[in-house]
């Protein structure tokens, strides 16, 4: 769940790390006023969950009312990347006289948290990555203690910040951690964290995103839904796994993997797959009824593909959830399906009594069902 | 620590954390089945109970006291409840800790496969479907009857794929040694490589069979340290998500496309340069293992 | 440095750890106004930082306005054991059904912290320790993991906490620990924790040591000079290790064990030590006259025996510091003295230099000190 | 890991954290002096600098880039640097970590003792004096000229009391094989029963000496570890605090009698029992020693 710039840098404050003079604009009047509570060089920034939006263009520079005023107006509405934009922040410019990047992040190589830390802030960090790797620092983090303080000292002096700043940059260490933990972040990062010509070091940005699995401990950031579709959101609350995507083959199917490899064969086949939705380990007819039911729903689906290989999962529920699925919603799609393993016989009797054609294997069903496009 | 063929094997005495709830309580009766040795369970509060004949105890302790032979402990607790579940088990020094709930924070596994390594004790998932030495024993959710006896070794990051292969495997005449389900979180506590090193060193494994997916670069890794072996036992793979888009996670929290790594693309690649053949569908699989034997030892 | 009662209370309140309604009152009539605000039946506990204050009559039962004055009258200003009450908690008393003990201490042989439990609360866990020690339930904390919920959920088990009372008493086990480690305490206790009829479980005493090397973490709770003496106090402010005794023979000495071991040489010629005092290791001139200025001010002092073994102190500056002392205050005391290490040449040419004898050892030292009393 | 002769001898190589203070650079001369080899020292911010001529460093992995064979960290950090200095020095796997600084907070300690034994590294003290083995080398901050070289080991919790018992062995024409200072906190690194097994272990130690003071009950466990030993090398003892009162702590944080128990009498009554003399005055325990021949192997 990505979390959004103000939030984030609120958090920020809280912990003792120093950030902009800044306010949130919902409107045109309320950046307005933000631009005289600052009074001089502001940035006004959209607070999308997009990354890149200053190459986007949703990063505009402004000083005075009548300036700030014009990119809020500009901004607030408009759509960047996919993203709309209904809220800006309003941010006092400072002098800047050198920038950094600081991240946490997951790394699944050594299975630990660590900190991501360059001299090269400002930049996209995986241009950096690719042009000159050794510009960036990795530093592991032990699972039990944490960033040590010498470790952060030394990542200073490896981003040759200044002697003054030196206290203060593993301060903002610390605290990023702190946070990055105890809010059970996947991503915290602050590029550039910024020193100023007055030799503070301040977070000009911040970005969080928090690990979907652990949001039911954080209840304060909402839902994490802003990023997805309407028909997304309404699935995850369904505890649907699901996706949707722009073809024209409509998937359900149990487990990742196969559900993956089910949008694989379609493509094999020259198509593509209107969605991913995997309905899980052990679904209910209620659960799956649900899932074809929204499948039936996306405007692009032409035929539907049903993939189950039951281990967990009853296949005789699975064919209830789908009849019931097509009985309410009278659709006339075309469904192809694979249905096997628990209760398979019970699973394709249901199917079958029903007129719903059976295949063999998950490869004869996905080419039939693309086949079937023509 | 008594772990030959594999993990698991016919002296593997198990323990399942979470016993009463619904999956717990179904999968205890489906290891038995499979022939598997259950013999204890725990459920804090539920002291006294029977599932499947099976005692529940309120503590690990208890249950070791019961029977101090147990070896490996199976968790269908739910998520918040993993780190704990983790910690007691691996207080009392069970050397194998196999967990099949998903959705534990990734925080938590961090934090519990780091607790489990310095005290030498393995853990196997999240999220994973387990292990099965097909005859022998079965430590989690497979169904058990998708699965044959014989000499190919799996490795996957997916359970319903993994079935998938291993039941065209079985229909093919090609019978497994021990099929282990890794999970599918971006942080797990075997991994790729542990698991195949694990196939490598088992008398009884002749081939392998990986089972990748979209996300991080763990076939990458794979990969490149196996261009450096000398001798090594023929392998062949499938990656899953060639059709994923970028910054979507696929169901499994280990399976997005992310800052444009982790692709199927760039693992495809990476295991063809180091000589493993990667099968388009996965029926190709059995093809592929048949006609494997030339091209290592 | 012991904390009082009503201030580790406050911290239970604080982390959520229930505790009975209670007024600090320092004087009768703050004590009336607290048994008015709780209008019911009353504990009345002397704030003093003494162990068994129960058993002591420090601890006194009132009901109303008058009872609360004159248990308030009674305490205020009375001394037990050595230490005089300014202070009073008025509390309001509950309903007990059980009472049990909760603790966490520093274990010296596992190098690790433990919480100590028992379902024999409310008595002297020494005693429990003695009679029935399988009463006692010890539990070993990961250093870096801390209380695990098992652990908690265990004891709560093993004492027969009531099923609806355990997620309470695990919640109360995981805030005492962190409590504990957050305040550097080298011992948090609850004696008794208690159910109460309604069965909820309340802290009714709070016990809390914090480690004296950590109170600098730790400015909110003072300097932890108030179990001391104004002497000790003063001593400690100047970087000296000194405890007040009851002998005659002022004792000076660098390093704990030497310090220690020349009490014991005094005792085992039959006297008695005034003092302990360790200059400490490296100690300057300066510091020497401080030891030495307190020590002949002792009002029972009759002799001075100093013990010097020189590594990192210097003899010279313990001389030099020793002639000042005696010069500035004009002290006619005996000093026997025992000079030997690092420059002892120059040191013992200072001391002879004024009239201060000396001795080949520290045996020879004490038994001529011992005897100049007499 | 390079530890022969009991933790410290010619192939210890040095490096001084906090070596530009004033007790580091005292006493990086004074083991210079000894014959010492203090190869490098870390103050950070301090990198360049020379001290007695040894090279200051900003961090430990620079001074063990300097010089790879450093296999021992002595620390004169302030208090409340300790902890963090340790994590440094553990992260570098220096297997000696040697605690000169007094006054840490026990939390620290505890924290740091336990990081540092699971990376398999041995810290001594805090609050010590450190190791010497006179005539190979000296870690840390006693006074060389008081030891001679010898046949009888010596573990204590008290520094001033240790050089004044070795120096009264060495008039006594009895030296020293390796005097290992403990520390006087209540929790340390080295404990004094691992203390004793090293000396016990080592072949250039024929008798040992122990010094034990009030409060904690090392020297009871100890006792009861060596009451059921077949061989044991001949052992004297002192213990200091008789004349202490109960509850006050006598200069050494782990110094106090609390809860009626870590008496100097239980102490000695321990030790007797299980066939341990104790001296009752220092000068005695040369005396003791010398005739401490026949009673043990």
């Amino acid at each position: 769940m990505k979390i959004h710039e103000h939030t984030a840098k609120d958090l920020f404050e809280a912990e003792g790390i120093a950030v902009p003079k800044r306010y949130v604009a919902n409107t045109t009047s309320e950046a307005e006023e933000a631009a005289l509570k600052i009074a001089g060089a502001v940035v006004v920034k959209a607070q999308i969950l997009v990354a890149g939006r200053g190459k986007a263009g949703a990063i505009l520079k402004a000083n005075g009312k009548e300036e700030t005023s014009k990119a809020a107006r500009q901004l607030l509405g408009a759509i960047f990347r996919g993203a709309t934009v209904s809220s800006v922040l309003v941010e006092e410019q400072l002098s800047i006289s050198k920038e950094f990047y600081l991240g946490f992040a997951i790394e699944r190589a050594s299975k630990k948290a660590i900190m991501i830390a360059s001299e090269e802030g400002g930049v996209d960090l995986e241009e950096t990555a690719r042009s000159r790797p050794t510009a960036i620092l990795r530093i592991l983090l032990d699972p039990l203690l944490g960033l040590r303080t010498y470790q952060a000292r030394l990542a200073g002096k490896a981003l040759n910040i200044p002697t003054p700043a030196l206290a203060s940059f593993i301060g903002i260490c610390q605290r990023m951690y702190k946070i990055f933990v105890e809010n059970d972040c996947e991503l915290l990062e602050s590029n550039p964290l910024a020193l100023t010509k007055s030799s503070q070091l301040v977070a000009l940005d911040a970005r969080m995103v928090i690990d979907d699995n652990a949001s039911y401990k954080h209840p304060e950031h909402g839902e994490g839904t802003e990023e997805l579709t309407p028909r997304e959101s309404s699935a995850k609350q369904m505890g649907l796994s699901f996706v949707e995507l722009d073809g024209d083959v409509g998937i359900i199917g149990n487990g990742a993997g196969l559900v993956m490899a089910t949008l694989d064969l379609v493509a094999h086949h020259g198509a593509k797959a209107a969605n991913f939705l995997d309905v899980g380990g052990g679904a209910q007819a209620e659960q799956v009824k649900a899932a074809v039911q929204l499948i039936v729903k996306l405007p692009n689906v032409k035929v539907i593909l049903l993939n189950i290989m039951g281990g967990i999962t009853r296949c005789d529920e699975v064919a209830m959830g789908v009849v019931q699925a097509f009985t309410e919603t009278g659709s006339k799609l075309p469904i192809v399906s694979r249905l096997v393993g628990t209760r398979e016989e019970e699973g394709q009797r249901i199917l079958s009594e029903a007129g719903i054609e059976m295949t063999k294997s998950m490869e004869l069903a996905a080419k039939k069902a693309v086949s079937l496009l023509k | 620590m008594n772990i030959v063929a594999v993990l698991v094997n016919n002296n593997t005495r198990i323990l399942v954390q979470g016993i009463t709830g619904r999956e717990g309580a179904n999968h205890t009766r489906s290891m038995l089945q499979y022939g598997t040795k259950v013999v204890a369970g725990v459920t804090p509060g539920k002291k006294g109970a029977k599932i499947e004949g099976v005692p529940v105890f309120d503590s690990v302790q208890e249950a070791i006291d019961f029977d101090p032979k147990i070896n490996t402990s199976v968790l269908f607790v739910p998520a918040r409840q993993v780190e704990d579940a983790v910690y007691e088990a691996a207080d009392s020094a069970i050397p194998l800790i196999v967990i099949i709930t998903e959705n534990v924070p990734v925080h938590s596994t961090i934090r519990v496969v780091d607790y489990a390594a310095r005290k030498g004790l393995q853990i196997v998932g999240p999220n994973c479907p387990g292990v099965i030495s097909p005859g022998l024993s079965k430590v989690g959710i497979m169904p058990g009857h998708l699965f044959s006896k014989g000499k190919v070794g799996m490795v996957s990051r997916s359970g319903t794929l993994t079935y998938e292969i291993a039941s065209s495997l079985t229909r093919a005449g090609i019978g497994q040694s021990t099929a282990i389900g890794i999970g599918g979180d971006p942080v797990i506590g075997l991994s790729f490589m542990d698991a195949v090193q694990l196939l490598e060193d088992d008398p009884e494994t002749e081939k392998i069979v990986i089972v990748g997916e979209i996300g991080g670069d763990a076939e990458e890794r794979l990969a490149a340290s196996r261009a450096k072996l000398q001798n090594r036992k023929p392998m062949v793979s499938f990656v899953a998500g060639r059709a994923a888009p970028p910054g979507r996670r696929m169901g499994h929290a280990g399976a997005i496309i992310s800052m444009g790594s982790g692709t199927a693309e760039e693992k495809t690649k990476a295991l063809r340069e180091a000589g493993i053949p990667v099968a388009d569908l996965p029926s190709e699989i059995s093809d592929l293992l048949s006609s494997s034997e030339s091209k290592d030892k």
